[in-house]
């Protein structure tokens, strides 16, 4: 038994066991960090495999939680719902999600690189517009509060705790190991993705769109393929999302996260799939963790002082990192699980791209 | 696959099994009666009580929350020092909600069973966001927003009147001195947001109230420029504006206003910095604009302002006090009479706090806001505002024409809205 | 048609501030193959320096210093972490600038607080007319500027040996590297070029009809996104055409989105972005940039 | 003659004003090696990449079997049985040598998305199909003992042979390599070329290739095409493209239009 299994076989077990004794602060972050994991991951798809930039990620994140909740939730006088059942709804709100991704698609078919991030932030203020505009369905700028999700009758809030050996299990700690239930799938199905016969598609497809051509590979298509499965992704951790908050609004749903998924997967290192989840983890932790311990922090001020407190440290921290990151540390995170699981092969060398652009009149 | 089932099911099995003495299984968190006899709750030890403040700490408008939190701590420096609550010192923890309510949700979640109450000095509807989540832990937000929806969550305490009954007051002023008669137009410029909204909204009632028009216009709420805006109000023929927006498109309004010799009252919230009022715009904003307010300007010679300025110039360095500065102050001090009268209860949790905001009745300001009062659950605490002239050479960049002053429009577009009750 | 009139002016002024904006980023985007997102951050705290520069020394000084540290910051962003990166990819270090402009705009705001900073600029809110249209004079300076800026820049581009290595180097670096220019001395440059082009524009978004300095002018960056990229980013007169473009669907929009009513009433705010959308589905390299053929 | 596989008509290719390729047309017969040369800048990439569908045509068609494939979209190329390599090498780093072979049968195989998400039954059969197909191909070339590589790390000529080996595991009817040899010494040149002779017969390959080393061409071609300035200048067996003052003084430099009156006599002599 390799030692990589070793380490992911007891990684999964202390997962498993954790919300027995995390406190909500603890689970509220676990079960965040394991939603933007799941999102990461389908970005790296995009991203990292196919070398598509997309920008719009925050879009279908949020489909996803809108959708979810406009599915499960009654109309009321605030806003129109459909009240199905929620299990149903969840999938609904992905399957919505997917549409989006499928809708959308030919703009990653056609656009290409740098294009296609500006093209994608575009639709990011686009999405806000309308939802701020169909307030009868978005609940507009205040947005919704999200109904609990219920499988089969199980209810996995906190109307019916659970008790699990003298522990009671409320919504977070259900929703944790929901979240880590959804995450294993979504790492499983992408890495068999990016090892199959797509992902190695996809690979070529970034190395050299002639190439793959050449290959018989559809370049168009399979770029429009990964832009429909990043959005699959995104919409089942737009669920995750909505019911860990248990409250969206348009604002959380905006620029600033389409790039704290792209700052995740590339501090993971790009087209990694357990990178995404690590820099998913990092990224998602670093700055609320820093806000809960900062008062501990030394040579600080405190808020309201007028100098720089935890809270601004911490999007220094964040910058900095980032930078360093990219500028210096090859591989990312990835590379660093990578060393602890043993070594297993040789990182590929970090070829300076050839000018491979020309304008041909 | 079997291999690794192999090395996971032990492990699991030995998990579940220590799992059984998790400190998790006898809930007994919070709660207790502490030996001088006061009941406690989340929050409160023997010798202090924390108050959170989410709050907008970093990024564009990040000053807002600084300045905030300064105002609070103010105040609390000042309890402290007196002894504190229930012998108690008053502790602030402050988290940075990035202006984004979901954000505030997960700090809230990180805090809410370690403080006693919870301070929100941020523009938008935060409250709504938390709301069952305060119910449930039993704890009031002071908010930091006037949006008239607040009303509906009674967890929350806006600490001013709203947005809307503060634009019928301002127009009800214009037309107290003449000048806006019936059949007259009044343009809006609003944001489509919460500020944006409620004052349309305020503003519509006036409207049908004094029997005048309205012109309403959108901007942008990253926009700053309002030329577009203003030219398609003066088209209509629009003889007062209503802002529902920040300070900057109020500035770039009169600015286009003066610029293009549009005779025309702007009427805004006062949410002009003394630098707006200071720098390149400043005749145009004298000339045009009227600020309808919840707290009286640096200039007003209330006793509460003088000691909040003494307060600041002693503690400050040198820094310029602010408008939020002033607002932490306010909701401070609310905060610090329905802490005294749970003290005087004996009963110091979150839900007998927020029960107390009831019960201390009316709460006067000493001229630093307008009186509050939050016996009925669901009504506006105030329907009173302030009406200012901006001035640049005044403290503060505004000086008081009347107020505060509750008009008969306002009390009865309140009645019609049902923030009376 | 006098609302016409004014909507045509008021775009064309606002589009060349945009092409202005735009041209920085083609400028970067030619020489090292980054499209630059710290662009509001270099904007922002060039602009903060010339408030704060002629609160003493007066608003020419300020505005020269605002743009030097405009393009100092650009230069120290292209020098210490572009060129010391040991990634060359065009993305990632995209993405590098995206935290280069978070971390610039957190100080510089925190730093700005909740003020709104003057920039003294002597014209302060003066309008001409000229016949129905009303225009500020600022924003008439600003169009002059602007055009002055651009045409100085175009013959730098044509006339001169950097100009020449900016237009081979993006092309071909082994030919340019042939020609004997000195690729390290054309990027940096054109980052100097592009950070001071950034805060000249905002020196004018920071004037009348707006209220000053504030953090959020580093948004309006943003703004200026789509007009680089529907011309083509590789193109300088497609920034141009691009910029003018988006400053008259915007002024267009703002004009006349009252009477659109619905879903339109505030489409002003993501005109440029639907505008985008419709440009690179039809298509996708942008309107002037040649048709990219990858060489194998 | 017989019937060719492949078959170039007037082939024409414009950059802007420069004329690349001008009226060329040559034939493959079936089963042969069939080599085109001439000196550098004469069209032969351009040649390869025109019949292969990556320049758009100004002019001729290009036949395989007789049907037309220059109205065959780029990508469904393969499918007709043409494999290429290329002159620069395509081959993404990070993956392995095996998942580059496995790329080959791209176009053979059907698993989508979501079989090979969840791995469902049809595309692991796939895969181990694919794996037999890898592995056969990778032993004829010598890769055996690098499928788990990452290509990145590998030198220079197993990177190029891993590039062929791709292109076989598709399992064509026609190949055309671009260049196979350029960068290798004589021996590993020597070398490659009888494997590439040995998978013709394995295979029942038809083999279209442009090079340079003029040796391997004569050593191992049926047929030689020779380009100059982007127009066919001789096309006949390897020992007469040897003695054809045309060519030789093409690639000493000459104008082919002196020479060519020179042949006609040597011709009408012959």
């Amino acid at each position: 038994m390799s030692r990589s299994r070793v380490l992911v076989g007891a990684l999964l077990v202390v997962l498993l066991i954790a919300p027995y004794y995390l406190d909500g602060f603890w689970l509220q972050l676990g079960a965040l960090a394991m939603a933007a994991g799941v999102a990461a991951i389908g970005l790296t798809l995009l991203v990292g495999v196919a070398g598509q930039i997309s920008l719009a990620h925050a879009v279908f994140v949020g489909i996803g939680a809108y959708g979810y909740i406009v599915l499960a939730s009654d109309s009321s006088d605030l806003a129109w719902g459909l009240g199905w059942p929620p299990a149903l709804a969840a999938l609904g709100g992905i399957g919505l999600a997917a549409l989006g991704g499928l809708v959308l698609s030919p703009l990653s078919g056609r656009v290409n690189g740098l294009y296609l991030a500006v093209v994608t932030i575009g639709l990011v203020f686009i999405w806000q517009h309308v939802l701020q505009e169909v307030g009868g369905i978005s609940g507009g700028y205040v947005g919704r509060s999200v109904p609990e999700l219920d499988v089969l009758g199980v209810n996995l809030g906190d109307t019916e705790p659970w008790v699990v050996a003298q522990v009671p299990f409320g919504a977070a700690e259900k929703l944790w190991w929901l979240g880590l239930l959804v995450l294993v799938v979504a790492y499983v199905t992408a890495r068999n993705v990016v090892r199959g016969r797509p992902g190695i598609a996809l690979a070529m497809v970034k190395e050299s769109e002639i190439g793959a051509s050449a290959l018989g590979i559809d370049v168009r298509r399979g770029r429009a393929a990964a832009f429909f499965l990043a959005a699959l992704y995104a919409g089942a951790a737009g669920v995750l999302v909505a019911l860990t908050t248990q409250f969206v609004t348009p604002q959380g749903f905006g620029f600033q996260l389409s790039t704290d998924y792209l700052v995740m997967i590339i501090i993971g290192g790009l087209g990694s799939v357990r990178g995404a989840v690590a820099g998913a983890v990092f990224v998602t932790a670093l700055p609320r963790v820093l806000g809960q311990y900062a008062d501990r922090l030394p040579f600080l001020s405190q808020v309201g002082e007028g100098g720089i407190d935890a809270n601004v440290m911490s999007v220094f921290i964040y910058c900095a990192l980032l930078i360093v990151v990219i500028m210096f540390a090859r591989g990312g995170l990835d590379r660093a699980l990578g060393l602890l699981a043993g070594p297993r092969r040789r990182p590929a060398p970090d070829r300076a791209p050839e000018p491979v652009l020309a304008e041909v009149a | 696959m079997k291999s690794f089932v192999k090395a996971v099911a032990p492990a699991l099995a030995l998990g579940l099994a220590v799992s059984a003495c998790s400190s998790k299984a006898d809930d007994s968190s919070g709660g207790g009666v502490g030996a001088d006899g006061v009941k406690t709750g989340a929050g409160v030890t023997k010798d202090s009580i924390t108050l959170a403040a989410l709050v907008p700490l970093s990024g564009p408008i990040g000053g807002l929350g600084q300045d905030g939190v300064a105002g609070v701590k103010l105040y609390f420096d000042k309890v402290n020092a007196d002894g504190g609550v229930c012998d108690r010192t008053i502790a602030i923890e402050a988290r940075d909600n990035k202006y984004n309510s979901q954000e505030t949700m997960t700090q809230y979640t990180g805090l809410s069973g370690d403080v006693a109450a919870v301070a929100n000095l941020s523009p938008g509807t935060d409250a709504i966001t938390l709301e069952s989540r305060l119910k449930k832990d039993g704890l009031a937000v002071m908010a930091g927003s006037y949006d008239p929806l607040l009303l509906a969550v009674h967890q929350a305490f806006m600490p001013g009147t709203p947005y809307d009954v503060e634009a019928v007051n301002g127009i009800s002023h214009l037309v107290d001195e003449g000048t806006l008669a019936k059949g007259d137009t009044i343009g809006v410029i609003a944001y489509p947001n919460g500020i944006g909204e409620a004052v349309t909204k305020g503003v519509d009632g006036a409207a049908e109230h004094f029997g005048l028009k309205v012109e309403h216009t959108k901007i942008d709420s990253t926009a700053t420029d309002a030329t577009a805006q203003v030219n398609t109000l003066k088209r209509a023929g629009a003889k007062v504006i209503v802002m529902g927006t920040a300070g900057g498109p109020t500035v770039s309004a009169a600015s286009v206003a003066a610029a293009s010799g549009y005779d025309v009252t702007i009427l805004a919230t006062n949410l002009l910095s003394q630098g707006d009022v200071q720098g390149a715009a400043k005749e145009a904003i004298v000339d045009h604009v009227l600020l309808t307010s919840n707290s009286a300007p640096f200039s007003s010679d209330a006793p509460a302002v003088q000691e909040l300025l003494a307060a600041w110039e002693k503690q400050a360095d040198g820094r310029p006090i602010t408008a939020p500065v002033a607002a932490g102050y306010l909701m401070a001090g609310v905060l610090h009479k329905a802490l005294q009268q749970a003290c005087d209860d004996g009963d110091l949790t979150p839900q007998s706090i927020t029960d107390s905001m009831a019960k201390v009745g009316k709460i006067e300001t000493d001229g630093l806001g307008v009186d509050l009062d939050y016996s009925t659950p669901g009504a506006a605490p105030s329907l009173a505002s302030f009406i200012l002239k901006p001035d640049p050479a005044a403290e503060g960049g505004a000086v008081i024409v009347t107020g505060p002053e509750e008009s008969d429009a306002a009390a009865a577009y309140a009645e019609s809205q049902g923030y009376v009750k | 048609m006098d609302s016409l009139l004014n909507a045509l002016a008021s775009g064309l002024s606002l589009g060349a501030l945009y092409a202005v904006m735009a041209l920085g980023f083609v400028v970067i985007y030619r020489a090292t193959g980054v499209l630059n997102f710290a662009h509001g951050a270099f904007l922002l705290v060039g602009v903060y320096v010339a408030s704060v520069v002629s609160e003493s020394h007066g608003y020419l000084v300020g505005v020269v210093a605002g743009l030097l540290t405009g393009a100092l910051v650009a230069v120290v962003a292209e020098t210490v972490f572009l060129r010391n990166s040991r990634t060359h990819d065009h993305v990632t270090l995209t993405i590098l600038t995206l935290g280069l402009n978070l971390l610039v705009v957190t100080e510089v705001s925190r730093r700005i607080g909740t003020e709104t900073l003057p920039l003294r600029d002597p014209i302060g809110n003066d309008v001409v007319e000229i016949g129905a249209i009303t225009m500020p004079t600022v924003r008439l300076i600003a169009l002059v500027v602007a055009v002055l800026a651009i045409t100085v820049f175009l013959l730098l581009f044509r006339f001169t040996s950097w100009g020449l290595a900016m237009r081979v180097s993006n092309q071909d670096g082994e030919v340019a590297a042939l020609m004997g220019v000195r690729l390290s001395v054309v990027s940096w440059t054109s980052w100097a070029i592009g950070g001071a082009l950034a805060v000249l524009s905002g020196l004018f978004l920071a004037s009348f009809p707006t209220p000053g300095v504030t953090p959020a002018l580093a948004d309006t960056a943003f703004r200026a996104f789509p007009a680089a990229v529907i011309g083509g980013l590789g193109s300088v007169g497609g920034a141009l055409v691009g910029g003018v473009m988006l400053g008259m669907v915007e002024a267009f929009a703002a004009t006349y989105e009252g009477s659109l009513g619905g879903w339109a009433h505030n489409l002003s705010g993501i005109s440029a972005w639907v505008l985008l959308l419709v440009v690179l589905l039809l298509r996708p390299q942008g309107l002037f940039s040649a048709k990219q053929v990858q060489r194998v | 003659m017989v019937e060719p596989i492949l078959q170039a008509e007037g082939l024409t290719v414009r950059f802007g004003g420069v004329v690349a390729l001008d009226d060329v047309s040559f034939a493959v017969a079936p089963g042969s090696i069939h080599a085109v040369i001439g000196p550098n800048g004469a069209g032969k990439s351009t040649c390869f990449n025109a019949m292969t569908g990556l320049y758009p045509l100004a002019a001729g068609t290009v036949r395989m079997s007789g049907e037309r494939l220059d109205r065959v979209p780029r990508h469904r190329i393969v499918r007709r049985g043409v494999a290429r390599t290329f002159q620069n090498l395509v081959l993404p780093d990070a993956l392995t040598v095996a998942d580059v072979l496995r790329l080959g049968r791209h176009h053979r195989t059907r698993a989508g998305l979501l079989a090979t998400a969840l791995a469902l039954p049809a595309a692991r059969r796939e895969r181990r199909t694919d794996d037999d197909v890898v592995r056969s191909v990778a032993e004829i070339l010598g890769l055996e003992g690098h499928l788990d590589d990452p290509v990145g790390v590998l030198p220079y000529g197993l990177r190029k042979k891993t590039e062929i080996a791709r292109a076989l595991c598709a399992e064509p009817e026609v190949l055309l390599l671009d260049e196979p040899v350029a960068g290798m010494n004589d021996a590993e040149s020597r070398a490659l070329g009888e494997r590439i002779r040995e998978c013709r017969e394995q295979f029942g390959l038809t083999v279209l290739l442009v090079e340079h080393d003029m040796e391997l061409v004569m050593s191992l071609s049926d047929h030689v095409t020779v380009l100059q300035s982007g127009r066919v200048i001789a096309d006949d067996r390897p020992e007469r493209i040897q003695q054809d003052p045309v060519v030789i003084a093409a690639y000493l430099g000459a104008d082919p239009a002196e020479v060519r009156d020179g042949r006609e006599e040597v011709v009408s002599r012959g």
